[in-house]
């Protein structure tokens, strides 16, 4: 495989992490759901070279997928929903941005730490697919948790599921690729029509420790 | 005899397909509930075929002695749960909690989450198998949903994202097992079939099946309920319809540990990997002891139980954790017995939340006086839970305790401390319960305790006497577990 | 074969209770299952005893293809086991026999009737199992039934906690059993007993076992500090099961010691025989002086149940010690009077307790404070509580003596005993016996004293009527028992040789064909005793004196107002009342033992209010041993219980963080 | 043939303790009072008493229960057949074999029973007081009096009393420590038992120090003089262990002729009269102790036993 073509899935891939690295740093909703436009994006162009590459046609379903639900149809839909719910523009953190950073570069290295020796075997272009990607998972998963905001969450949860795409296709020639793909979008769509549908404003995760009490049947 | 064998198994996946299409575009609520129970009887005949006519492993399913014995049973939970439902569900229309809408998409999505569950016992494919259970999962959010109190979305949405992050770990696993595989067994479907992984296993990358049973045991284990992964599993028992809670105890969670146990037997015909042992066992202690702890407080009937299900599939991670013959049979016995037990314990409760008209244990009493069927029944499944002779749970506590003593004396004393405190717990609101003066509702329960007294049964019976043929493939599949 | 029989009458007995569910609500449900249970006890004592008394002929062995799938269920009668048998047999007899007549009263049937017969099977086959699981499965089935049995009356206050910490307290003895067997099979899981007894654990191994044998069988027999449950659950049953419970099932539970300590360990450890005969001197003058400060007469019984218990396992202690310093003959005396114990103490305790259950459904009174003047009512009742006080008491000549009386012989043969410890620590032992042999004694003359002499307390009391026939009938059976094993200890001795001989490797010399009958445990010259001679001396010289009295001196005889010293007060009020009894005894030991105060407001001169006594105790061991657990327990609950409430969020960094960790050992690891 | 020579000198040994009960207990008397300087009533005195009291009719409370009019019988015969297994002027009789020190120390502990039983029958405040203090006393006084027991047996390898006499005659027991201790725990032991000065005062009426007199108040014609003739044969017994045990001397063993058994009832008789005049002097000297000063009197008992036995075992092994 001629370096050029590694040259430019590295670049994709690394491209996905900095744009997740963007999504940590975003403190705007707006500016959020563009970034996630963008992550999905850089996802669907990497799939689709991945597919150029390994010549697996079936990997443009995936792409286009991605490009489509993810980089257009949701984004849209979240706007809507911030404009419907008259959501606050500015989202709420737990720990400040910096730290979310530092924590998040920590990340991006037990990662590489953990992967490059074990996929030693795979192949440079798994190894480093896969290296991003779980870095990208790390991420999401760390957006998830250090955002108070609904919709930060859903977003951070949909850049894990990028990373995962972006692993699955940096498995050379694995099947149901596809099906996989399609059965996380289905998985979105639930989470984000469940936003609307449930009208859930600021955040899922009730603080007020009373309402949990009363919630749950626990009182004495 | 395997085409005969083939079109049994295409039978168990594709009654409950057609029949969700059926029951999703049927109105009338009394056909459909009737319909519900024909189809998952159905399925369960076909099922148990399946003890007889073994198709050879195809690409994509696959009948062997793991999962033979538990397709046959989630099929068989899954009828006896219908044959429950139809009479709560009754009760739920009379009282209004449930709009006939609602109920022809519930029956919908109970045959889906057959279908699910079927096709991710079923599945001779990593990748084919995770998307079954994904699918399990989103009908069972969908339901644990549906009464849309406040309690029920918020455990709903608490399940679906917790259970999403899972799905997603899971994934993450299943890609670097392919990884790991199609190095060896060269790219395509071979590459994630199970009897092709077990048995290349050996020349598999050890470095990379390590990283994947990591990400697969977090993944799948938080549809297990293991502690700290739980969380979403008290309340989704709790809010959802009782049905729901049944299957989810009964099934579900058999069928994430049964995607672990596909996995460990991966690991353990790999020489180079490290053993799971540990990591398992540390899991299951932990949500044993935690889970005992937790039952103390609890003053919702449906949250105790689940949290009692978080305990004893912690006792089976132990279990398949500790490993050896021994220690494997009793896990896979505790599985079986665990989900029958829990499930039928189930149905008790959904009719005493019914007739007494709330879930809160101090406002029940005296149910042995008012409702001696219930009442006795649900003293008869504590006991068994609880691991009392002459139930069956008796002997496969009895196997992981000693054995276990043997060779790590102070998991054992742990273990056998916090089952004890655990019964503790479960006694005390037993007591409470069953005995006393009555207190609450004390109309007769209309309710078919055909379910009950069947699992009952079966419980009764494998605590005194346990099929041969049932314990040659448990001691095969515990050799392969290692 | 006897065992297929004895198997049989076990499988009567299960068919029995699961007829019983459906009718249990008819009228003659209850006198068929007493009866049908009585005709199967019946059979099954008489099997035992021939496989007893046989000498080998009838023991056996066989394995049911039931349990674990591949082991099977194995059963085995040798001697040990048919003696106990004929306890647990002679027991349920009497308590069926009982049953037909006390079962009327009962108010709830279907409680009792199905958990009676299957508790009863669930005791033979304790003693039949002859591996680890099916042991503990009989064993731990016996607990489920018996606590169905004492929650049958659980709108009693109170009974629901007894059940509670009774099955607490049985599951935790069966897990230290089952820790116990772990140990002993190993690994690989040899249940079967052959397996174990082929391969004896290593000593340091086997201390273990000991110890924890003595947690599992102790806590079942109410060995101190694990007998909290007893006095509470056995008395909550209904009276024939509390016989059962008192005088049968702790003698299982010893059964179980026995054939763990006894037969599987292999050979003893001096320090073990300490150990146990030490246990044994604590409980039993721990349970004589709970048993003192009762008035519960129940609860009286049941904390006297300890007390024997610990006479047992003192009995057993010293067998144990000579039997590590292959002193046989000695080990044989010890272990036939411990024995020899469980016999008598099974016999005299059931009769007790069916006494008390005669009282209780003549009067509805289980408080001595409120009775009184019974055996103006219920003669038959008083005569037989009587006997059985005095044997209990271990007065001569009736078989309670007998045996306390070899414990004793044993006790005095221990300074042939080579370790200086054991020297010293066997005659305070026997002190001990002997403290609570005299303060059992002073108990049952209050027992006896305040519950049927003296004057009525209550309208209740007032009104007893004498009990039924099939319960007088039980209880004279049993009292003459107890009166012919006194008298006739020789036959009763020579029964136990082979188990003493199975267990011990050495047996008493036979002493049946001693002239007069007189018991020898060891020599002519030693120590010898004869109940036959001194009961007919006695009874003569009374005769006698009665006779000549009438005879020559005056036989007339004036009622008249007792005398009082001259002011006599017709109200009861004045006599003396149990708690006023046992008031020396309080202020001597309880005050020790139980931290006892006595509280008295006495008012001022011209003020009419009453005044006041008041004493508080402590149990001292609850307080030590239990309450801790019990606040340890409520406070992990309380601090993990916040996790219920956290926010979803906070749950999903709890993934993240677990899976963070792993991927770091991971790296650390590789 | 035999055998009903020796029945017919177990009998003779029986009439002969129930002939010198009272004797003894009206010496006791006699030389107390002397020691008080008092005249004190006549020998025979005793003798009077009982047949007065025979000759009496029995006036029986109205709440008395059989219990009460039967106990008076029981109380009397346990304690003769007691008495008359110990060896007084001749070991090995007949009957000696159906009982060792500890059946005999039972048999008595059965009399108690009873006696107690029918304190509490009349259901009076006093007998209650009567009873339960008695029991106490016993309570105490019985595990002294086996840790005498295992100081004898440890000496003599034998409880059996006659085996014991024997051995003590042979001299080659010699005189050790132990010896001593234990005839002082004995005597205390005895003085418990027998409702002596210091624990109770035989003569005394005062309600609240009785305990042995408080559970006798309801009783009156054949029925006391039954208990006292009782009290008596339990006093004569304890004289007659102590003096088997520890002045063997003079008594008959087995197999020596009618010669032997005269000259031992000669010895036995002069026994008696020491032994008696020791206990009236005790009596005299000392003063009765509070009820609640008795299970240190009796504490002391069984540490001397305790001690006797330890001592025993170090001059054993030296």
């Amino acid at each position: 495989m001629d370096p050029l073509a590694l040259d430019v899935a590295h670049l994709l891939a690394g491209g996905l992490v900095l744009v997740s690295f963007m999504l940590l740093y975003q403190d705007r909703m707006t500016g959020l759901v563009n970034n996630f436009a963008l992550h999905a994006l850089v996802v669907s162009l990497s799939v689709a070279w991945q597919a150029h590459i390994q010549h697996a046609p079936h990997l443009y379903i995936t792409a286009a997928i991605a490009l489509i639900v993810k980089a257009i149809v949701i984004p849209l839909a979240l706007h809507r929903i911030i404009l419907q719910l008259g959501i606050h523009r500015t989202i709420e953190t737990v720990v400040g941005i910096g730290q979310t950073m530092l924590a998040g570069i920590g990340l991006v290295a037990l990662s590489i730490m953990v992967m490059l020796p074990i996929t030693a075997r795979a192949g440079t272009l798994t190894q480093q697919d896969l290296a991003f990607a779980l870095s990208v998972l790390l991420l999401g998963l760390l957006m998830m948790i250090s955002r108070r905001n609904a919709v930060s969450q859903v977003i951070g949860f949909m850049s894990i599921e990028n990373g995962l795409i972006l692993a699955a296709t940096g498995a050379k020639g694995m099947p149901l690729v596809v099906e996989i793909s399609v059965a996380f979008s289905i998985l979105i769509a639930l989470i984000v029509i469940g936003v609307f549908l449930f009208r859930i404003r600021e955040r899922f995760d009730t603080v007020d420790i009373h309402a949990l009490h009363e919630y749950r049947g626990e009182q004495p | 005899m395997t085409e005969a064998g083939s079109f049994f198994v295409d039978a168990v996946l594709v009654i409950p397909a057609l029949s969700a299409a059926l029951l999703a575009v049927l109105p009338d609520d009394r056909l459909t509930a009737r319909l519900n129970v024909l189809a998952a009887l159905l399925t369960f005949l076909a099922a148990t075929v399946l003890f007889f006519e073994r198709p050879a492993p195809g690409h994509y399913l696959i009948v062997d002695d793991l999962n033979v014995v538990f397709i046959v049973l989630s099929t068989f939970v899954g009828f006896t749960t219908s044959v429950f439902s139809g009479s709560y569900i009754a009760h739920e229309l009379e009282t209004g909690r449930l709009t006939p809408v609602y109920l022809r998409f519930y029956h919908a999505m109970y045959q889906t989450l057959m279908f699910g569950m079927n096709l991710a016992l079923l599945s001779n494919n990593v990748g084919l198998m995770w998307v079954a259970i994904e699918l399990a999962t989103l009908t069972t959010v969908l339901m644990v949903g549906i009464y849309r109190t406040p309690a029920a979305l918020e455990a709903a949405w608490k399940y679906f994202l917790l259970g999403s992050v899972g799905i997603a770990l899971a994934l993450f696993g299943t890609i670097l097992v392919y990884l790991a595989a199609h190095s060896v067994v060269g790219e395509g479907l071979d590459a994630m079939a199970w009897n092709v992984l077990v048995r290349r296993a050996p020349e598999f990358d050890p470095a990379l099946l390590n990283l994947a049973f990591l990400f697969l045991l977090l993944g799948y284990g938080t549809k297990v309920g293991l502690v700290p992964l739980h969380a979403w599993l008290p309340d989704a028992h709790a809010e959802g319809p009782t049905p729901i809670s049944a299957v989810l105890s009964g099934l579900l969670l058999n069928v994430a540990l049964f995607a672990v146990l596909r996995f460990k037997s991966v690991m353990a015909a790999n020489p180079g990997a490290f053993a799971p042992g540990p990591l398992m066992v540390s899991l299951g202690l932990l949500s044993v002891v935690f889970a005992s702890f937790m039952l103390y407080r609890r003053h919702d009937i449906k949250r105790m139980f689940g949290y009692s299900s978080i305990e004893h599939m912690g006792i089976v991670t132990f279990a398949f954790g500790m490993g050896g013959p021994l220690a494997n049979f009793a896990g896979l016995l505790h599985m079986t017995l665990h989900s029958l037990t829990k499930s039928a314990i189930f149905y008790c409760v959904g009719h005493i939340a019914q007739v007494k008209g709330t879930q809160h244990m101090p406002d029940i009493r005296g149910l042995t006086v008012s409702h001696p069927a219930l009442g006795w029944g649900l003293v008869f499944g504590v006991a068994a839970i609880a691991g009392l002779p002459p139930m069956g749970l008796f002997m496969t506590e009895f196997l992981i305790v000693t054995t276990t003593f043997a060779r790590h004396p102070l998991l054992a004393i742990v273990l056998g401390l916090a089952l004890l405190v655990a019964f503790g717990a479960l006694l005390l609101r037993l007591n409470g319960l069953a005995f006393g003066d009555p207190r609450g509702g004390r109309a007769p329960a209309r309710a078919s305790f055909v379910p009950v007294v069947a699992h009952f049964a079966l419980v009764l019976v494998a605590g005194i006497w346990l099929p041969p043929a049932l314990t040659a493939w448990f001691q095969h599949v515990a050799g392969l577990l290692r | 074969m006897a065992l297929q029989g004895l198997l049989w009458c076990v499988g009567a007995l299960l068919a029995i209770s699961v007829a019983a569910i459906p009718v249990a609500r008819r009228r003659w449900a209850s006198p068929a299952v007493y009866g049908a249970a009585l005709c199967s006890s019946i059979v099954g004592l008489g099997l035992a005893l021939a496989a007893l008394l046989g000498g080998g002929a009838l023991l056996g062995a066989l394995t049911l293809p039931v349990g674990l799938p591949w082991l099977g269920a194995h059963f085995r009668l040798d001697a040990l086991a048919a003696f106990f048998l004929v306890v647990v047999n002679l027991g349920a007899a009497g308590a069926s026999l009982y049953g037909l007549g006390y079962g009327t009263h009962e108010e709830a049937p279907g409680r009792v009737l199905p958990f009676f017969a299957a508790f009863l099977a669930g005791m033979n086959l304790v003693v039949l199992a002859d591996d680890a699981f099916t042991f503990l499965f009989t064993w731990e089935f016996m607990s489920l039934t018996s606590w169905a049995l004492v929650m049958a009356h659980h709108r009693r206050a109170g009974n629901a906690a007894a059940g509670y910490l009774y099955l607490i307290m049985a599951s935790f003895g069966t897990l230290a059993l089952l820790l116990v067997f772990g140990l002993l099979a190993g690994p690989a899981g040899g249940y079967a007993f052959e397996a174990i007894r082929a391969a004896p654990p290593a000593p340091g191994v086997a201390a273990a076992v000991l110890v924890l044998a003595l947690i599992g069988a102790g806590s079942k027999a109410g060995l101190v500090p694990l007998h909290v449950w007893l006095p509470l659950a056995h008395p909550a049953a209904p009276s024939h099961v509390s016989a059962l419970m008192s005088g049968v099932m702790t003698k299982v539970a010893v059964y179980g010691a026995v054939r763990i300590v006894f037969d599987l360990l292999g050979v003893p450890t001096w320090w073990a025989g300490a150990l146990v005969a030490l246990l044994g001197g604590v409980t039993a003058v721990m349970g004589v002086l709970h048993a003192l400060m009762e008035h519960d007469l129940k609860r009286l019984l049941a904390y006297h149940t300890v007390e024997n218990i610990g006479i047992i396992f003192i009995g057993l202690g010293l067998a144990l010690a000579f039997g590590a310093n292959g002193m046989r003959a000695a080990a044989a005396l010890a272990l036939t009077a411990a024995l020899f114990h469980v016999f008598n103490h099974s016999v005299f305790k059931s009769l007790l307790f069916f006494g008390s259950g005669a009282v209780l459904t003549a009067t509805g009174e289980r408080d001595m404070e409120r009775l009184g003047g019974l055996i103006h009512r219920m003669p038959l009742t008083a005569f037989t509580f009587l006997i059985g006080s005095a044997a209990i008491s271990a007065l001569p000549p009736f078989n309670g003596f007998v045996s306390e009386w070899l414990t004793f012989q044993a006790i005095l043969v221990s300074p042939a005993l080579p370790q200086w410890l054991l020297k010293f620590l066997v005659p305070a032992i026997g002190a001990l016996l002997a403290l609570s042999a005299a303060l059992a004694a002073a108990c049952f003359v209050k027992a006896f004293g305040v519950t049927f002499l003296g004057r009525p307390r209550s309208d209740a009391a007032r009104d007893a009527r004498e009990t039924d026939r099939w319960s007088l009938a039980t209880m004279f059976a049993l009292a003459a028992l107890c009166l012919v094993a006194g008298i006739l200890p020789g036959y009763f001795i020579d029964a136990l040789a082979p188990v003493a001989q199975a267990l011990s490797g050495a047996h008493l010399p036979r002493q049946g064909e001693l002239d007069w009958l007189t018991i020898v445990p060891v020599a002519q010259s030693r120590s010898s005793y004869n109940g036959l001679l001194l009961f007919l001396i006695i009874a003569l010289a009374a005769g006698l004196g009665a006779e000549v009295i009438h005879r020559w001196a005056s036989g007339a005889l004036r009622r008249s107002a007792p005398w009082d010293c001259g002011f006599p007060d017709p109200s009861p009020a004045t006599q003396y009342t149990a708690g006023s009894f046992s008031q020396p005894i309080r202020r001597v030991f309880g005050s020790v033992v139980f931290r006892a105060r006595e509280e008295v407001s006495m008012p001022p001169p011209g003020d009419p209010r009453p005044a006041q006594m008041r004493v508080r105790m402590r149990d001292l061991l609850w307080d030590a041993f239990y309450a801790p657990v019990e606040s340890l327990v409520a406070y992990v609950a309380d601090r993990l219980n916040k996790v219920q409430f956290l926010s979803i969020r906070v749950y999903l960094s709890l993934v993240f963080g677990a899976l963070v960790a792993l991927l770091t050992v991971l790296a650390v690891w590789q | 043939m035999a055998i009903a020579l020796q029945l017919l000198v177990q009998i003779g040994q029986m009439a002969l303790v129930l002939a010198l009960a009272p004797l003894f207990a009206g010496y006791v008397r006699k030389v107390k009072a002397h020691l008080l300087r008092r005249q004190g009533p006549p020998l025979a005195q005793p003798y009077r008493e009982l047949l007065r009291l025979l000759r009496k009719d029995v006036v029986l409370a109205d709440s008395a229960s059989w219990v009460f009019r039967v106990a008076p019988y029981l109380i009397f015969a346990a304690t003769w057949v007691a008495v008359s297994l110990v060896p007084t002027f001749a070991a090995g009789l007949i009957f000696s074999y159906a009982a060792d020190v500890i059946a005999i120390v039972a048999l008595l502990g059965s009399a108690r029973f009873m006696l107690a039983l029918a304190g509490l029958d009349v259901g009076t405040s006093f007998g209650g007081i009567g009873s339960s203090r008695e029991m106490l006393i016993a309570s105490l006084a019985e595990p002294a009096m086996l840790m005498l027991v295992f100081t004898l047996s440890l000496l003599a390898g034998s409880t059996q009393l006659s085996s014991i006499a024997a051995s003590m005659q042979a001299s080659d027991v010699g005189l050790k420590f132990s010896i001593a201790l234990a005839l002082l725990g004995l005597i205390m032991v005895a003085l418990a038992e027998n409702a002596r000065i210091p624990v109770d005062n035989p003569a005394t009426h005062l309600e609240l120090t009785m305990v042995h007199e408080a559970m006798i108040l309801e009783y009156s014609g054949r029925h006391l003089a039954l208990i006292e003739a009782a009290a008596f044969l339990k006093l004569l017994l304890y004289v007659s262990v102590i003096a088997c045990v520890f002045f063997p001397w003079g008594i008959a063993l087995s197999g020596q002729g009618p010669a032997a058994y005269f000259a031992g009832i000669g010895v036995y008789v002069l026994k008696l009269a020491a032994g008696g005049f020791v206990l009236a002097v005790f009596e005299t000297a000392i003063a009765k102790m509070r009820v609640f000063r008795v299970p240190d009197f009796l504490g002391a008992a069984l540490m001397l036993g305790f001690l006797a036995t330890l001592l025993l075992f170090v001059t054993m092994a030296g």
